[in-house]
């Protein structure tokens, strides 16, 4: 467990003070993107493919043109025509020609939802009336929706232009991009190997399903400059993104981050934003755009659908000694799903001398897919975290033994080669072995407990922050990275922490495009690591500057004056301390205001480990599955605000839990979706799930100056396997699919009693 | 949305001229839950909603032994199990409100509106069936009685003809020794719809321990509510055992003719029809045998 | 010399060999003695004069964030591996 | 175009007159015309509960209900809940307990967990999860939640330790039954 902030000499770090901007958000003050209002303002709607795969013959917009009250309407033919090739937009790598297509369809709609035009009017609702009078003619193609399809020979195709290197740059192809990890010698390893579990594991496409759905309010200005207030987690990227979309140059776009609603990776990327000014610059109005959920649902980005093939080997006395992985994932209607991120995912927590994984990225007739926490890992994990569990059964071991043997520490090669540096991971595992919830016994019948462990890399990424000091002694803080969840209180702590003051008198304010440097998405698990990084080398820049204006008014060199627990001191001739207020009263005369100010381009990031127990009950008649009890453990280098950090942890498991158990896009045969709403898409309510238990593990990260590690995503990566994992020990059947919804384990179960039937017969023969 | 007119009449005769006034053009109002969602997704474009909620008569529950329950089409869940006599009388209607949505939802939705919807997997029409209850039905050329089996044709069409109103449930006053159960699958704890609904409500002649009335209602198992004739039938005069329970609810799977959705599929709903059918009895026969004290 | 680590893919380009030597003060030198040894390195590392978006470089354990600019020490053990995001 | 309809109702306590087309829901109308934008849109279907209010004591979805239908109710909202010098103990207590990430559900969470309170002073965790059952929160796991509703009516009952008892009283799926059992405080 964390250990006490005094303990390890902090006042406010690991202390859990009320975030700075609560107030606002449980007064209903809090202005997220939809909340916002202009004069003059119009609504914006766009219209959506009815079809999962098909070419557009013509778009008639006249009649809806002529409602009255419809003020514009645009389709593909009002933006520019980008390059088709990989570029470097902000901080990501992609293709903005694609990234355009799926903005506005160009002469091709790629799946259900698939955006075709869009219209601004005096009215949401007679911005709705309008899209039914756009005439589209479309000639539709046979839907792709499966990567098994997909790959097939002789496959529709969905992009003309695709190729990838394994199959040459004659040959049209849905596989854009087949990645390969290789270690040792599969043969030697699964020739030493006792024991060899290999299964298919097929998952099933889900979204982030964050309740804010997206929005954007486009103000363009006769100057040709634009202003885009919107709910994002990362105001640059929209910049980067829209100006790329627009044609327009970077510097001539704003964007002023609104209160966001939630994310979990699915807003780091732009739908709505450059429809909102292009309609704005139509119209010489502002226009806000607002999804409705079966528009997030159909045409944002969830995460991938997959299918994995796990082949693992390991010795009688438990030394996992081979591993053979193939993996294919929907990327949706354009390339770009986290199959790398799965291969190098997938075995990292484990020493596995011979490795080989193969991994393949399949653009199908379904959204194009976005980040959604730790992207990739859940669906991985559930593959290779089951067959360990699997293998520790043939073994007889504790799950959480046969990983410890087997587990990554410091000088570990990773997937790609490179060695971990210090990592958690073995802590992690310690920590459920020694959790109340772990030594309890679980009794009653149908009832098993499930362990999975899982990794993710973190990212680093640049960050700025300014730190000014106020005349009465206080402290704005300025940062360019969103608040999802309590990033203002645990940036806010850190300054306080170096500058010796009280979190209330640190003034956290996250700002606009134009107010700060660059600052990448809050994702990634990077905010309190590299944003914190930043804030601590301001906050220590500016201490550096009042060290010198003390030094003045003592008559010493700045080098002689000490800092310490929120005094200025100097050595000798009973000079008397002066705090950070006393100090601030005197910045006029002693050279003006001060204010610190720190970039990073953040180095170290320190990988993340979680492990998570969970216990269920299934009703054996009905197959449903009820969650009795979860904990997470999970390192976290260093808790700034336990509570938000144990939020973390608590949030992305209830997110597993919703993946393994009922979360899934349903298709039906043409290739629409048939559960484009939260009734039907079905997210865990709070009858759902128990309390949730967390276990904060701290192995700092070495060179953070902090030790912080990323906490936001790791959490969702144990779950869908734990309670797999769990399942089997409780009714003795091992689930390959995701989600494992009632009708999928009865299959399971029947066929389970079926060939017990069978065998039972045969015995009594 | 496109462009709708109000109105809220407060009698049944207003109710009724305004329906009959713009036919196919008017659509009744209750709490909602359906139709707002129905209107912003355009699968019904009315010119009408005649908001019937404020109409006395469509808002009352009235409870005698001597002539059983009449209850308020316009009744909203939460009144429903809120209802002193409805808990004691009635547990198997009762808990079927209880089921429904959220408490956000059944502070709105009413048992009259589940029904009028069509949908084939409305929690509280299996329990209506299973108790016997009628629809009395107000229109232009009169009133006429229907059976709440008879009332769904189809998946989201009723036997009500333009400008008809339902306005109540007549519902007989339960027998010495019977009691209802409604029991329901959904995959979550809350929210969801039902994967399979079973209702069913049990007399019994305790003096040599025998069903001697049943009827067993079923949802989401085929295009409309079913009554499982067959079923309820099988039950009659049969002695209280897993025999005759088991052999009910195998007629209860029989009278299924499912679908694969994005609920559920067909197999699955056949098994769990089976198992609900199972659970439903026994809990209506328990809830039947302790009844006795009360009556 | 550093040690450069040949991802399973470009191994085609070093003759099947998953480890070579090769010099240069930061990457992008680095890639250029690289392509002096194994022609066909630069086009599938680099991309309008510096790394591809899709690739990153690991150096003694670290991830680099200086694309071709990124220092390499006497003997530091190099990585390419693919970049990735997160949510 | 139908014609707008000026509907009288009362809203956090004030006397209300607003002008609303037949078809903008009370949560537009709260939203668009009234400028109350704490009651937030996640689903308009009624299955996210983000834009849930009370209504004559009822907590219901403002998106599936229209604003002429709010005709001379009495309706509460977010905004009403704090008090000029102070917060509502619910909303302190979301803000001791970390109940709120991203902050878009809180709203309606609010408005769910006050119109438990106000009919059930001393709830269980049980009776708890039941009556937030219509709100969904992506980003907690509920668990933070749950204690701070918990919390707050243990606060409220003055210790008497009676209330928001966590671990105690019935499991999610025992709920029906208890309300046939009359158990439960209404």
């Amino acid at each position: 467990m964390a250990a006490s902030a005094k303990a390890q000499g902090y006042r406010v770090i690991g202390t859990r003070p009320v975030r700075h901007d609560g107030v606002d958000k449980v007064t209903g003050r809090a202005k997220y993107g939809a909340d916002y209002s202009f004069p003059g303002l119009l609504y914006g709607k766009v219209l959506r493919s009815p079809y999962a795969h098909a070419n557009i013959k013509s778009i008639k917009v006249d009649k809806a043109a002529a409602l009255p009250g419809v003020k514009a309407v645009i389709t593909a033919d009002d933006l520019p025509a980008l390059a088709d090739k990989m570029e470097q937009a902000g901080e990501q790598a992609l293709n903005l020609a694609q990234l355009s297509a799926n903005i506005l369809a160009r002469g091709k709609v790629l799946y259900d939802g698939h955006a075709v035009a869009a219209l601004a009017a005096t009215s949401p609702h007679i911005a709705e009336e309008a899209l039914r009078l756009i005439e589209v003619d479309y000639e539709v193609l046979p839907p792709v929706m499966s990567v098994e399809v997909a790959m097939k020979p002789g496959a529709p195709i969905l992009l003309p232009g695709l190729r990838n290197k394994d199959e040459g740059p004659d040959k049209q192809t849905n596989v854009a991009t087949h990645l390969q990890f290789k270690r040792g010698d599969l043969n030697e390893g699964f020739k030493s190997a006792d024991y060899v579990v290999e299964r298919e594991f097929k998952t099933a496409m889900v979204h982030q399903g964050y309740i804010e759905p997206h929005n954007a309010v486009g103000i363009y200005n006769p100057d040709g400059h634009a202003t885009i207030y919107c709910s994002t987690q990362g105001s640059f990227v929209v910049r980067s993104l829209s100006a790329a979309v627009l044609g327009m140059p970077e510097g001539n776009i704003k964007v002023v981050p609104a209160e966001i609603g939630g994310g979990f990776g699915g807003k780091t990327t732009i739908y709505l934003e450059p429809l909102s000014v292009m309609l704005s610059k139509k119209t010489g109005h502002p226009v806000k755009m607002t999804m409705t959920r079966a528009e997030v649902l159909r045409a944002t980005g969830p995460t991938s659908g997959s299918t994995i093939r796990c082949k693992m080997g390991c010795t009688k006395d438990g030394r996992l000694v081979a591993a053979q992985i193939w993996m294919a994932y929907e990327a949706g209607a354009f390339p770009g799903s986290p199959v790398g991120a799965g291969a190098m995912t997938i075995v990292a927590p484990y020493n596995i001398p011979h490795l080989l994984v193969d991994a393949y990225d399949v653009v199908v007739n379904r959204p194009k897919t976005a980040a959604y926490r730790a992207p990739g890992a859940s669906n991985a994990a559930m593959a290779s975290e089951t067959v360990i569990d699997e293998l520790a059964d043939r073994c007889g071991l504790d799950p959480c033994d046969f990983r410890i043997m087997n587990g990554a520490k410091e000088g570990t090669p990773q997937t790609a080669g490179p060695p971990y540096r210090r990592i958690g991971f073995i802590e992690t595992l310690e920590a459920i072995k020694s959790s109340p919830h772990y030594k309890s016994k679980l009794e009653g019948r149908n009832r098993g407990r499930g362990v999975a462990s899982g990794f993710w890399f973190n990212v680093g990424l640049q960050s700025s922050a300014i730190v000014n000091i106020h005349t009465d002694g206080t402290a704005s803080l300025v940062i360019g990275s969103v608040d999802i969840g309590g990033t203002r209180a645990a940036q806010a702590m850190i300054a306080a922490e170096v500058l010796g003051l009280d979190v209330n008198n640190v003034r956290p304010l996250v700002t606009d495009t134009d107010s700060i440097g660059h600052t990448d998405v809050t994702g990634g698990s990077r905010t309190a690591f590299a944003t914190g990084w930043a804030v601590y080398e301001a906050a220590q820049d500016a201490v550096r500057q009042l060290k010198e204006r003390a030094a003045r008014l003592w008559e010493k060199k700045p080098e002689e004056v000490g800092f310490d627990n929120g005094q200025f001191v100097v050595q000798g001739d009973g000079v008397k301390p002066m705090t950070v207020k006393e100090l601030a009263g005197r910045l006029a005369r002693t050279g003006g205001p001060i204010s610190g100010r720190a970039t990073v381009n953040a180095r170290g990031v320190g990988p993340a480990f979680a492990t998570t127990v969970v216990d269920v009950e299934v009703d054996p008649d009905t197959c449903k599955v009820e969650i009795l009890r979860a904990t997470v453990a999970q390192d976290v280098g260093k808790a700034i605000h336990p509570g938000y950090v144990e939020g973390q942890m608590q949030g992305g498991t209830a997110q597993g839990i919703g993946w393994a158990l009922n979360e899934e896009y349903f298709y039906d045969d043409k290739g629409i979706l048939r559960n484009s709403g939260l009734l039907d898409y079905r997210m865990p309510t709070c009858l759902d799930l128990p309390l949730i238990e967390t276990c904060i593990v701290e192995v700092p990260t070495p060179g953070h100056p902090l030790g912080i590690r990323g906490v936001g995503e790791v959490s969702i990566v144990p779950p869908p396997a734990a309670v797999a994992n769990a399942i089997a020990h409780a009714v003795g059947v091992r689930m390959t699919e995701l989600p494992m919804s009632p009708p999928r384990l009865l299959k399971a179960l029947l066929g389970k009693r079926g060939s017990a039937e069978t065998q039972a017969a045969a015995a009594g023969r | 949305m496109h462009a709708i007119n109000y109105e809220s009449p407060k009698s049944v005769d207003e109710a009724v001229k305004l329906l009959a006034a713009h036919g196919e053009q008017a659509r009744p109002l209750c709490g909602g839950t359906d139709l707002i969602i129905q209107l912003r997704a355009g699968v019904r474009r009315p010119e009408y909603v005649v908001d019937v909620k404020n109409i006395r008569e469509m808002r009352r529950i009235e409870f005698s032994m001597q002539h059983g329950l009449q209850l308020g089409a316009a009744v909203p869940c939460i009144e429903v199990y809120e209802n002193g006599d409805m808990h004691k009388y009635y547990p198997g209607l009762t808990e079927a409100a209880h089921l429904i949505g959220s408490l956000q939802i059944q502070s709105r939705a009413s048992v009259g509106g589940n029904l009028c919807n069509g949908s084939p997997a409305a929690d509280t029409t299996p329990a209506l069936i299973a108790l016997g209850a009628k629809c009395r039905v107000v229109g232009p050329g009169g009133e006429r009685i229907v059976p709440v089996e008879d009332f769904c044709i189809a998946p989201g069409r009723t036997v009500l003809q333009p400008g008809e109103l339902l306005v109540e449930f007549q519902i007989p006053s339960p027998a010495r020794n019977s009691s209802d159960a409604y029991l329901r699958f959904i995959p979550r704890n809350e929210m969801d719809i039902a994967v399979v609904g079973v209702g069913a409500s049990v007399t019994l002649d305790l003096n040599d321990d025998r069903i001697s009335e049943a009827r067993v209602a079923l949802a989401a198992v085929g295009p409309t509510p079913i009554f499982a004739r067959e079923a309820s039938q099988a039950l009659a005069g049969k002695r209280i055992n897993d025999e005759a329970i088991e052999r009910a609810a195998q007629l209860a799977i029989a009278a299924t003719s499912p679908i694969d959705d994005m609920r559920g599929t067909a197999e699955f709903r056949r098994h769990v029809t089976g198992v609900l059918t199972r659970r439903t009895l026994a809990k209506a026969i328990e809830r039947a045998r302790s009844a006795q004290t009360t009556r | 010399m550093a040690t450069v680590v040949i991802p399973a893919q470009l191994r085609k380009l070093t003759g099947g060999k998953d480890r070579v030597s090769a010099s240069g003060r930061n990457i992008g030198r680095l890639i250029e003695d690289l392509e002096r040894q194994f022609p066909g390195f630069k086009e599938q590392l680099l991309q309008d004069g510096d790394l591809k978006p899709s690739i990153a470089v690991s150096i003694d354990g670290e991830m680099g964030t200086g694309g071709i600019l990124e220092p390499v020490g006497e003997d530091s053990e190099v990585f390419f591996l693919p970049a990735l995001g997160g949510g | 175009m139908a014609k707008k309809v000026v509907v009288e109702a009362t809203i956090n306590g004030e006397q209300t007159e607003f002008l609303c087309e037949p078809r903008q829901s009370l949560l537009e109308a709260l939203r668009d015309i009234l400028e109350l934008t704490g009651s937030k849109e996640g689903c308009l279907t009624g299955d996210c509960g983000a834009c849930t209010v009370i209504v004559d004591g009822r907590p219901l979805c403002s998106c599936l209900m229209l604003g002429v239908e709010a005709q001379g109710k009495t309706i509460e909202t977010v905004e009403g809940l704090a008090q000029p010098d102070s917060l509502h103990v619910l909303q302190q207590k979301f803000l001791e307990h970390a109940s709120l990430q991203c902050g878009i559900c809180t709203p309606g969470f609010l408005m769910s967990a006050k119109a438990l309170l106000d009919h059930n002073p001393k709830p269980t965790e049980g009776e708890i999860r039941y009556a937030l059952a219509g709100n969904l929160c992506r980003c907690t796991g509920y668990d933070k939640i749950v204690r701070a509703v918990a919390d707050a009516a243990q606060t409220r009952a003055s210790g008497t330790g009676r209330g928001g008892r966590l671990g105690s009283g019935p499991s999610a799926s025992e709920q029906t039954e208890r309300f046939l059992q009359g158990q439960e405080v209404k």
